[in-house]
C-alpha cells in the first residue's frame, strides 16, 4: 500500500527508495541490506510518528482515502454469514444503505451499515453511500426488526452525509432522518455504532442513536462536511482545511470532548494499510462493548441511553441569571 | 415596511395589526419570539424558564481568516446584544384557552436560530416539563440549520432533542410541531418533522437542504417557492398550512383533541394500565 | 330527491304525476288534493315494497348512487368538529383517504375514510375513492397514532377497490393494504368500521379490519367488483348483474352470511334520499356499539377481534379423513 | 417439454433432475406443492396436517350463462379430480437441515391457486401450530387471486392470514415468505408481502392487480416481465431473488440466524421477561 496522501509525502519518499531497493530481490549486497532494514525500521518510526500528531484535516484525507475500507469489506472480514435484507417495502432498494442479519462471533447481530463503493461503477450503484430517505426508512426496518427479534444492532457510519437533490426534499429526508432518531433512542435492544470512515452530518446520525458510539481512528465525525462548513462560515469551501480544524472533527479530538465512547485503533498508516486487522480491532471492539451492554436490564439500558445523548452539550448562565 | 413577496409599502401601525402578514399578499413576515408567544397564549399566562442561559464555547472556536481572527464567544457577544435575546430559543410554559402546554418558540434573529448546546437543552428542558407536568408541547421552529460554532456537539442536539420527544410521546403526550420561515437542516430533521400534529405557516420555506444547496448540488435553478409549506404538505410531510389568523384557535382546537377529558375510553384504561405491574 | 334508477321506474313514474300535481301549489282542487295524497302515500307504500326485496344488484346501484353521501357528508354531519391530518410522511398526501381528529358524541374519534367525489373535479380530487398505497399508509399512520393515544378509531368504507395502475405497483400496493390488515388486527384501542356504500375489495378490507364492521342498509362489500367478478367468472363484465347476486354482496345478505355485525337502516329510498337521518343513524349505531366495545378490557378486546376473523369461513372434510 | 421462455426443447428426465429450472435459460417452471416440499425440507421430515380438508359452499354459489349452470360444488369435484388435491394449499411442519419449522405450500393447479376459505384455514392453523410449538413458518406462495367463488368469504382471509402472523410476530417467532410464479390479489396483498424475510423465484410473475388488470385498467401494453421478482426487488418489496437451486440452503441460514440459540441477548432476556407479571 502506497502511501499517497499530501501529509505523507516524506513517508512516500522513503518507500519509494525502499522500492527501489527491494526490486534488486537477490542480488542485494549485505551492506544495502543493512540499509533496507534501517530504512523499513525509518518508515514505520516516521509513520507512528506522523500518525500520533494527525490534525483533523489530516485525518479528513485519510478517513476519505480511496483504499480505505468500506462497510462491505468490514462485513466480509467480520461475520461468518451474512443475509443482506433489502428494501423499505414502500418505495425502493436504496444501496447507499447496506444491511442484514450476520452470524457475528457466535450470534445474529442486525448490521446497518453506509455503504460507499471504490470504482466509479460501485459509487454509482451505492450513490457513494449518500441515502435518500427510503435508504434510511430500510434502514429503520431492519431496526425494528431487529427489536422484533431481540436482535443486537451494530451500525457502520460512513457517509459524507444525506443526499441533498430535489427528489430527496419530495420523499421526506428532514423526515426520514427525524424519525430514525426518535425510533432509535428507544430501541428496545443493544445497539451500538462504529464511525469506519466519514461521520457527515444528519445522514449519519440516523444510523447513530446508539448505546455506544465507537469511532475508528482516523474517521471523523461532523455536523458538517468541513468543505460545507468553510462555506457557512467563511464562505468559501477553500477554508475546508482550518473548518476541519476549528471543528475538532477527527476520532481523537472527539474523544477528547467526550462525544464519542471510544477509539477503534487503526493499523500503521490507516486502515487500508491492513484491512483485516482493521476488521480484527472493529470486532474486537464490538464483542467487548456488546458484552458489557447485554448484561444491562433493558429499561435501565434505554434509560442510560437516552441520558448519553440528553447530557451532550455546553452552556452557561448569563450574569444575575440563576441555573 | 415594503412586503418582499409583492413589494407594496405596508403602513408600518395597519401591518402590525395585521399579525405582521402582509394586507395584499398575505406574505408572512417572520416574528420574534416574543411576537409569536403573544399571538398564541392566553394573556399573561407564558412563564418563561431557562431566560438566562447561554451559549459556553465547547470547541474553543476560533474562526482564522487572512485579516480577521473571531472567536465564537466574540460571535455570541454581537448576536445577544444585536437581538437583545440570550439566544436563539424562547421556553416555557402558558395556557392557550386556559388549556396548558409546553412550548419553545424560536427566532431568527439570534445567528439565524442555528441549534447549538443551548437551543438543544432548552427545548429538551421544555419537553421534559412537559412530561413532568404531563402537558402537551408545542415548539415552533425556525432555523438556518446547525450552529456551526459548536461542531459535533450541535450536530447531537437532534439526537437529544428526538430522544426527548420519544420520551414525550411513551407518555401518551402529544407534540404540535409549528414550522415558520426558514425552517431548514438540523431542525427540520429532528423536531420539526417529529410531530403528532405538524403545521406550516403559507409560503415559508421548509427543507433539509434548503434550496440554495440543492441548486449548487444539482446545477440547477429552482422556481421560487419549490420547497416550501405547500411542497411539504403535498408530499405528505406535514398536515396543514394555517394562515398565522388561525393559528391560535387551531392550536386550541388541537389541545381539545388531546385533552384527557375529551377521550374517555383512555382515562378509563390508563387507569387499568397503572394498576398493572411493570413496563412502559 | 328523484327516483332515477332503473329498477325506480315505477316509482319516478308516480313522482312524476305527484310532481305535476304539487306544481299547481294553491290552485289544486279539493279533489287533486286528495288524490296527491294518496298518490304520495302510494309512492311510500311502493318505495318500501322495493326497497324491502332488493335484490344485489339493485343494491349495487344505489350504494354507487352519484347522490349518495359520502364519507365527508358523513363527518360533516356527525362531528361536533373534525380537524383533518394529512400525509403519510414519505411520499404524498393522498386524498383518496380522508382522516383526521373528530369531536364525535362528546368524545375524540379518529376517523379514517375512503373519499370519493360527486363531480368530476371532485372525483379527480381523491381519485374516487380509490387509494394508491401512500393513502393506505396515511390511513395507518393515522391509526397509530389512535393507538399511541388511546383513541377510538372508527373507518367510513367507501371504494371501489385500491387503485390499480402501475405507479401503484411500483409502490408497493399490496404491501400497503397487507400492512394495514396485520397493523389493524393489533391495534390497541376500540375500532368500528362502517360500510357506507361500497366495500370494495383489499382496498375496503384495509380499513376494515376492527372489532365491529357495520353496514349501512344499501351498501355493498365484496371481494371484488361485480363486473370484475363477471369478467373472471364469466369471462365478460357485461354478467355484472349475475355476479353480484351470486356473490351475495348487499348489507342484508352479509348480515344473514354472519359476515357483517349489524346493519344500519337508510331512510326511505336509501340515504341520498335524506342524508341528516342517514348520518343520525350511522352516529347512534357508532356510538352504541362503541359504548360496548369500550367496556372490554383491552387484551380480551383484542382476542375477541382475533377470533372475528379467525372464525370466517366454511369448509368441509374429505370422506376418510378426519377433523 | 418445451420452455415457454426460450422455447428450447429439454430432456424431461434432466429437466426434473435440474428442479423444474430451464437449462438453457433458468426459466422457472411451475412446482407442485410436494414437489416444492420434497426439494425444500430434509428428506422424511415432513408431516402434512389437515389434508383432508376440503370447501365448503358457503354462498351456495352458481354461475348461470346462457346454456349453462355450473355451481362451485361442480367445480371444486371437478378441480380435485383434476389436479389429485383436497385444495390448493398443502399444510404440515417439517426440518430443513434439522431445523423445524411449519410450512404451508400452494399449488396453482388447484383452480389457480385461489383463495378461498380452506386457503386461510389451512394456512392460518399452519401459523397456530408454529405459535404453539414455538417455530418458524414458511409459506410458498402462487395464486391467481381470491377465490370468487366464496365471495366476502374469501376477501375475509385475507384478513384472518393476517392476523394469524400479526400474532407469530407477537410471540417473537419468524415468518419466511416465498414467493413463486405467479402471486397475484389477495394472496399478494396479505400473507405473501408481510414475510419478516420475503424471497422470490427469479422472473416470477409477482403483483397486486396483475399486469392484465393494469393493462386492462390504463390502456396501455406492459412489456414482458414488468411486474415480476426483479420488479419488486428494485421497487424495496422483497429482500432476495433466490434460485430455485438455492432455496433450501438460503432457508437453512435463514432459519439459523433465527434460532433462539443465535440469540443469545433474546433467550435472557425473554427469561426475564416472562418472569415479570402482566402484558404481552
Ligand atoms: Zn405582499
Ligand atoms: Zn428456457
Amino acid at each position: 500500500m502506497a502511501y499517497d496522501l499530501e501529509f505523507e509525502k516524506p513517508l512516500a519518499d522513503l518507500e519509494k527508495k525502499i522500492v527501489a531497493l527491494q526490486k534488486k530481490g537477490d542480488r542485494l549486497k549485505a551492506e544495502e541490506h543493512r540499509q533496507l532494514q534501517d530504512m523499513e525500521r525509518e518508515l514505520r518510526r516516521r509513520t507512528e510518528e506522523i500518525y500520533r500528531d494527525l490534525t483533523s484535516w489530516q485525518t479528513v484525507q485519510v478517513a476519505r482515502h480511496k483504499e480505505r475500507p468500506h462497510s462491505i469489506d468490514y462485513l466480509r472480514l467480520m461475520c461468518d454469514d451474512f443475509f443482506e435484507l433489502c428494501g423499505d417495502r414502500a418505495f425502493n432498494d436504496d444501496h447507499a444503505i447496506l444491511g442484514g442479519l450476520a452470524q457475528f462471533h457466535g450470534e445474529t447481530v442486525m448490521f446497518v451499515c453506509h455503504q460507499k463503493g471504490r470504482t466509479m461503477k460501485e459509487k454509482q450503484y451505492y450513490n457513494n453511500g449518500m441515502p435518500h430517505p427510503e435508504g434510511f426508512r430500510k434502514a429503520q426496518r431492519l431496526m425494528k426488526q431487529a427489536e422484533k427479534f431481540g436482535i443486537p444492532l451494530v451500525t457502520l457510519i460512513d457517509t459524507q452525509g444525506a443526499f441533498p437533490a430535489l427528489e430527496d426534499e419530495e420523499r421526506g429526508q428532514a423526515e426520514a432522518i427525524a424519525s430514525n432518531l426518535y425510533v432509535m433512542s428507544r430501541l428496545r435492544i443493544p445497539s451500538l455504532s462504529v464511525v469506519i470512515g466519514e461521520g457527515g452530518s444528519g445522514g449519519a446520525l440516523a444510523l447513530g442513536v446508539t448505546d455506544r458510539v465507537l469511532i475508528n481512528e482516523f474517521s471523523i465525525y461532523t455536523v458538517t462536511s468541513p468543505e460545507s462548513a468553510a462555506s457557512i462560515l467563511w464562505r468559501s469551501n477553500s477554508f475546508a482545511q482550518q473548518a476541519a480544524d476549528a471543528l475538532r472533527i477527527s476520532g481523537r479530538e472527539l474523544k477528547k470532548l467526550g462525544l464519542v465512547d471510544d477509539i477503534v485503533s487503526e493499523p500503521l498508516g490507516g486502515a487500508h494499510h491492513n484491512p483485516p486487522q482493521a476488521a480484527e480491532n472493529v470486532k474486537a471492539a464490538i464483542c467487548k462493548q456488546l458484552a458489557e451492554i447485554k448484561q444491562i436490564p433493558l429499561d435501565e439500558l434505554l434509560e442510560i441511553r437516552y441520558q448519553k445523548y440528553r447530557s451532550i452539550g455546553h452552556f452557561a448562565w448569563a450574569e444575575g441569571s440563576e441555573a | 415596511v415594503r412586503c418582499p413577496k409583492c413589494k407594496e409599502t405596508l403602513l408600518t401601525r395597519e401591518w402590525e395589526k395585521n399579525q405582521k402578514v402582509c394586507m395584499r399578499c398575505s406574505y408572512h413576515f417572520k416574528l420574534t419570539a416574543y411576537e409569536r408567544i403573544e399571538m398564541l397564549v392566553d394573556p399573561e399566562s407564558f412563564v418563561e424558564i431557562d431566560a438566562g442561559m447561554v451559549s459556553a464555547d465547547p470547541l474553543g472556536f476560533v474562526k482564522r481568516a487572512k485579516d480577521e481572527v473571531q472567536t465564537y464567544p466574540d460571535k455570541l457577544r454581537d448576536e445577544i446584544k444585536k437581538s437583545g435575546l440570550n439566544e436563539a430559543v424562547v421556553s416555557g410554559y402558558a395556557t392557550i384557552e386556559q388549556q396548558p402546554l409546553a412550548l419553545a418558540i424560536m427566532d431568527f434573529r439570534f445567528l439565524g436560530a442555528s441549534m447549538g448546546s443551548v437551543v438543544g437543552e432548552k427545548i429538551t428542558r421544555a419537553i421534559e416539563l412537559a412530561i413532568a407536568k404531563k402537558i402537551p408541547v408545542l415548539v415552533s421552529s425556525t432555523s438556518g440549520g446547525a450552529r456551526m460554532h459548536e461542531g459535533t456537539f450541535a450536530l447531537m442536539q437532534m439526537a437529544k432533542t428526538s430522544a426527548a420527544l420519544a420520551k414525550l410521546g411513551e407518555a401518551g403526550l402529544p407534540y404540535f410541531s409549528l414550522l415558520t420561515d426558514p425552517t431548514t437542516g438540523g431542525v427540520t430533521a429532528s423536531f420539526a418533522m417529529l410531530g403528532d400534529v405538524t403545521l406550516a405557516e403559507p409560503g415559508a420555506l421548509i427543507g433539509f437542504a434548503g434550496p440554495r444547496v440543492i441548486e449548487d448540488f444539482m446545477h440547477i435553478k429552482l422556481p421560487e417557492g419549490t420547497v416550501n409549506s405547500e411542497f411539504v404538505l403535498r408530499h405528505g410531510m406535514i398536515d396543514a398550512v394555517v394562515h398565522r389568523n388561525q393559528l391560535r384557535t387551531t392550536l386550541a382546537r388541537l389541545l381539545r383533541f388531546y385533552t384527557p377529558a375529551a377521550c374517555t375510553w383512555t382515562r378509563r384504561s390508563a387507569v387499568a394500565a397503572s394498576s398493572q405491574a411493570g413496563e412502559k
